[in-house]
């Protein structure tokens, strides 16, 4: 079938941030996103895990965008001012879509 | 005296709402894998918070609307703008927390933890004392202004950068807004427009099971203060355990000034003392990640949840009953 | 009459169950963060289908099966295969829908909504007025024909591609073994089987809190149903608004002349017309992802959650009750 | 004898317990997708543990320790040690399962089900046959065991290797504190602490609704064995079937003999007999899972909980009531 | 370690079309699929959001399915065949599997 | 805007097996890892969802951690050692990553 090459980013995220972080992407032109809930990590700040989680301050969340290559640069510089201070893991992978005409 | 608070303290922690949260505690530092599904854990939260709503606005519909309401509200919510500004000089003198996080900590203590204001009530319930209904409204007023003093403490002087001020924008309203405010004060609202004619047709759902659900849900209160406390050892150093004993005790000291001053009834002056003495550990660790992400929520989480919330719990109650009883006669 | 439909609106606007869907409603709104679980959401939803599928079979047990079951079970079908035809008519009237987007619409005016029928019922219990407790079963047979109507409606002359065919191969089967449908029958029946005796065992847990969980699922459905508006500005024209207030009250006329022809109490009559007033929100708008995915969810979501039940429930339910007074005098 | 058994059976089998379990396996097999999410389910799993838990602690609190408590616990450690070396062998004779497999059936068989033991006790209630308390305590002294007793069976002569051996390390400790054992035995002590003056404060959570949410609990395994049926056609021979139902009935009668030794009520025999007689479909897979991953977990899955479990709750409770009733004549 | 040349398919999907997307993906010998829950997301067709929904209508799942490569393109059809008419995201990374006989 | 090579590495794995994994990528050195909640599957031992499980045993999760390319292999030898003998997917994807000094 016809694929196209595009590029994958996923960025993981504390929860609180999640609303700044997708109004960021639109406000730079997303076409899309979607947003996958986390049950636990670890990483420099310690481990965490969603169950038995009072607070909402300590959940994160995965937001994952499909966008065209030439597109990831402007992407990437909306999501680096948000997550900045925060933190938060930004992936970026090679990928391969159909219906292109979508992103 | 002491043995007054040693009596009610000794009731206080037989109850089956102590235990459960003990049980939680222990199973927490055994490494059980006992859990309360967040889900459930945050219906439990949505429960409590309309019934305790509701059930304030039904009994101010049914006493009157007391004048001292806006004082009382005034009162709550200038005292949740300074109680983080004592927070936060004591933690200067007994911690060498940066200002960062020692403004954070300090913005806990302004606010309010519902658990332990639903605790009181419980114990003033069992006392057979009698509470004014709104103060129940007074809580959801003491949550947010806090925010706005640890805010303030970190940027004395300096102005925030652009991206800061991007970051706080937006923030009062969030906080304002929070679920929890909205649902407090919304079934509030309707406790107050339906009154005893309402509570008639919801009384089943909540006052008969309340005592039961708060077992539970302070069964997961332990198990995520235990999870905390067991996770973040280096953090806690003896300055910061006794910060989080001694500031409550300092919190509800002018908690018991205000409400003398504007002459509440005992059950008012020990919720009032209990508010001030409480921590939060939902609202404000949410808005300290986003405004103030650089400092460590392993302390303010592990302070408010892992040492004050249990301290409040356990012996902070009682005392603050005791000290409320003494005063008033 | 004009004064009973008001004192009765008035009468249900102020019941704590429409002002926890206000609640809902202003909260999001204001774009607060409240929200419940979707778990608990659905487990308070398999709450309220099993008390009252149960509650109904032990009503018919109770006063044995009326002859009119069957006659009022086809009255019920026929009802749903025939107002999406009304509707579709009205829509290509009253706004400028494309066909398949009109005729999803449709489908979901034909099946109902299983949160109104509770709504009247509780209505009608607080005036007092008896019903048949076989309404609960009208109501399952009532969700899934609408949705063949809709699907004639959009491929009248056209044949269905292969490809269409495959995806509604199945389809039929999913309608009617859906989850809400499986649950309010089987408790139904059980009901039926158990009688009085069972239902003396199980009572406190599924008739006292059962007002109490219907206002958490009302708050609920109003948050869901304002952010769904919310997010659909541009979607509601006046045509759209003025079709979602006209036809409940059609439908509702539909379901009047049935119940008198087949000689329904009046507790019955108004359960009939709600069934026949209400839209579907749950099993119409899965059908249609599966079966029309070209049609607009906004459009038929917006319409049936943010119009139309919301009219139902203020103002509709009490509408009806006075219509069927009226003409039972 | 034979009538007894059958009117016993016959009244369980219209309970409305038994029929929301039959609903569910119904909805299962008809494919519909009616489902409980997981998290109201666990907290429905975790509602019953803290009810069943807590009582027993009231009840001897309120009869004060029996002396034979320990001798009641040691025999029901002995029977969870003993069972899956007798299923064991049986699973030998009558199945072609590999060891790895038939050892890990057999531990489920030594370990115990919490939901038949409560539909059990609520039978006995029922028929008005009082029981000791301290049987709660049994049911989580009896669940770890057997699965020690499955590692020694599969790895009787076979050093484990060092993978294993580490895999193992921690094993014994997550057994013994997992979540619901802990929560209750937590329950029992805090029951027992508090006794009938804490239980007054909670009754109406954790007495009144307790058989609605059963009703619902056992909807849900309804649907749980059912797909657990239907998606292992291929797994169940004759053979395992046989097993299935003759193994908890062999079980019951080592639970009977157990019983008359160290001299137990009725009702207390009736519930150790159910204890013996039930097979885990919690704990013990889990522990399976990590130290057998070799097993083949539809097939222990399936026997306990699509074949032991229903065959448990509909004809093996009456039967063990008949057989301990007629024995204790 | 050893590893082996794979694709992995992510395929984001609206929940009710779950159950026909993996009876898809069975009959055109898939060995195995993964399927993760989603929390939200927004699109051509708009925001969504899982928290307060009622209806399962807007909800959607991503389904990954791991998968050697000479077998890609008859999967990509079934998959076509199915989202083709729905809303929905195809993707495909390269990526490598360890124990690959299992694919 | 600078991103650096890393891998991406995705472990799908039985619940009960997901505390042994994480302790054994810590052991290993793993700087960070998120574990993420799966819904249901199909594999070689059948399908299952997670709805209606009564019992852990069945659940799996997903667990992701991003890992410098140098450290891959005791990555991966430290979770084969792990998953083993148990079912689950091991796959390794490049991709980029900002800031790594993280990593
Ligand atoms: N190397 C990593 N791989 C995957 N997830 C990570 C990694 N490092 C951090 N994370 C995630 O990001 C969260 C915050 O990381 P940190 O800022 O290092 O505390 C952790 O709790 C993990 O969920
Ligand atoms: N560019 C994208 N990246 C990631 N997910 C997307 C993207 N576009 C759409 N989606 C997901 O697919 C769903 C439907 O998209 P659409 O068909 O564009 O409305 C959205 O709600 C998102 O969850
Ligand atoms: N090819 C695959 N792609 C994605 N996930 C898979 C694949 N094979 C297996 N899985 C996942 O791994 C679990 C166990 O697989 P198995 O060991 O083959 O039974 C399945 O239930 C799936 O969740
Ligand atoms: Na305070
Ligand atoms: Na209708
Ligand atoms: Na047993």
């Amino acid at each position: 079938m016809e694929t196209n090459k595009a590029k994958r980013v996923e960025i993981i995220i504390e929860a609180p941030m999640e609303e700044r972080l997708t109004g960021a992407l639109e406000a730079a032109g997303v076409t899309g996103f979607t947003v996958l809930p986390v049950l636990g990590g670890s990483g420099r700040s310690g481990r965490w895990s969603r169950e038995g989680q009072v607070s909402r301050a300590g959940g994160m969340v995965a937001v994952i965008c499909i966008i065209r290559e030439e597109r990831l640069d402007t992407l990437l510089e909306a999501a680096f001012k948000v997550v900045k201070r925060h933190i938060g893991v930004v992936t970026v992978t090679d990928c391969e879509v159909l219906r292109a005409e979508r992103f | 005296m002491l043995d007054t608070i040693i009596g009610l303290a000794g009731d206080n922690l037989l109850s089956p709402i102590i235990l459960f949260f003990v049980l939680g505690l222990v199973a927490a530092f055994l490494r059980s894998d006992l859990s309360i599904p967040e889900a459930v854990a945050k219906g439990m939260s949505i429960y409590l918070l309309f019934a305790i709503g509701y059930k304030g606005g039904v009994s101010v519909s049914d006493h009157g609307i007391d004048q001292s309401l806006l004082t009382t509200l005034a009162a709550g919510i200038v005292l949740s703008f300074m109680i983080p500004i004592v927070a936060f000089g004591l933690l200067q003198v007994m911690t060498n927390l940066s200002r960062t996080d020692a403004a954070a900590v300090a913005g806990h203590y302004g606010s309010i933890s519902i658990v332990t204001f639903v605790a009181a009530t419980s114990v003033l319930q069992s006392q057979g004392i009698a509470s004014e209904g709104y103060m129940v409204a007074i809580a959801a007023a003491m949550e947010a202004p806090a925010i706005l003093s640890a805010l303030w403490l970190v940027s004395r002087g300096a102005k925030p950068t652009e991206e800061e001020a991007q970051e706080r924008e937006g923030l009062l309203r969030e906080i304002l807004l929070n679920g929890s405010i909205v649902l407090l004060v919304g079934s509030f609202l309707i406790g107050f427009i339906t009154g005893k004619d309402g509570l008639a047709e919801i009384e089943s759902f909540i006052i008969s099971p309340f005592k039961g659900v708060l077992c539970l849900f302070l069964l997961d209160m332990g198990l995520v203060a235990g999870r905390g406390l067991r996770n973040s050892r280096g953090v806690l150093t003896v300055g910061l355990i006794s910060f989080g004993v001694l500031m409550p005790v300092i919190g509800s000291i002018f908690g018991l000034l205000v409400s003398m001053l504007i002459g509440l009834s005992l059950g008012g002056t020990v919720l009032m003392m209990t508010l001030s003495a409480s921590a939060s550990y939902i609202a404000v660790p949410a808005a300290m990640r986003v405004a103030l992400p650089e400092a460590n929520p392993s302390i303010y989480l592990t302070m408010s949840l892992g040492v004050t919330f249990p301290f409040n719990l356990t012996l902070g109650i009682p005392l603050y009953l005791t000290l409320a009883t003494l005063v008033g006669n």
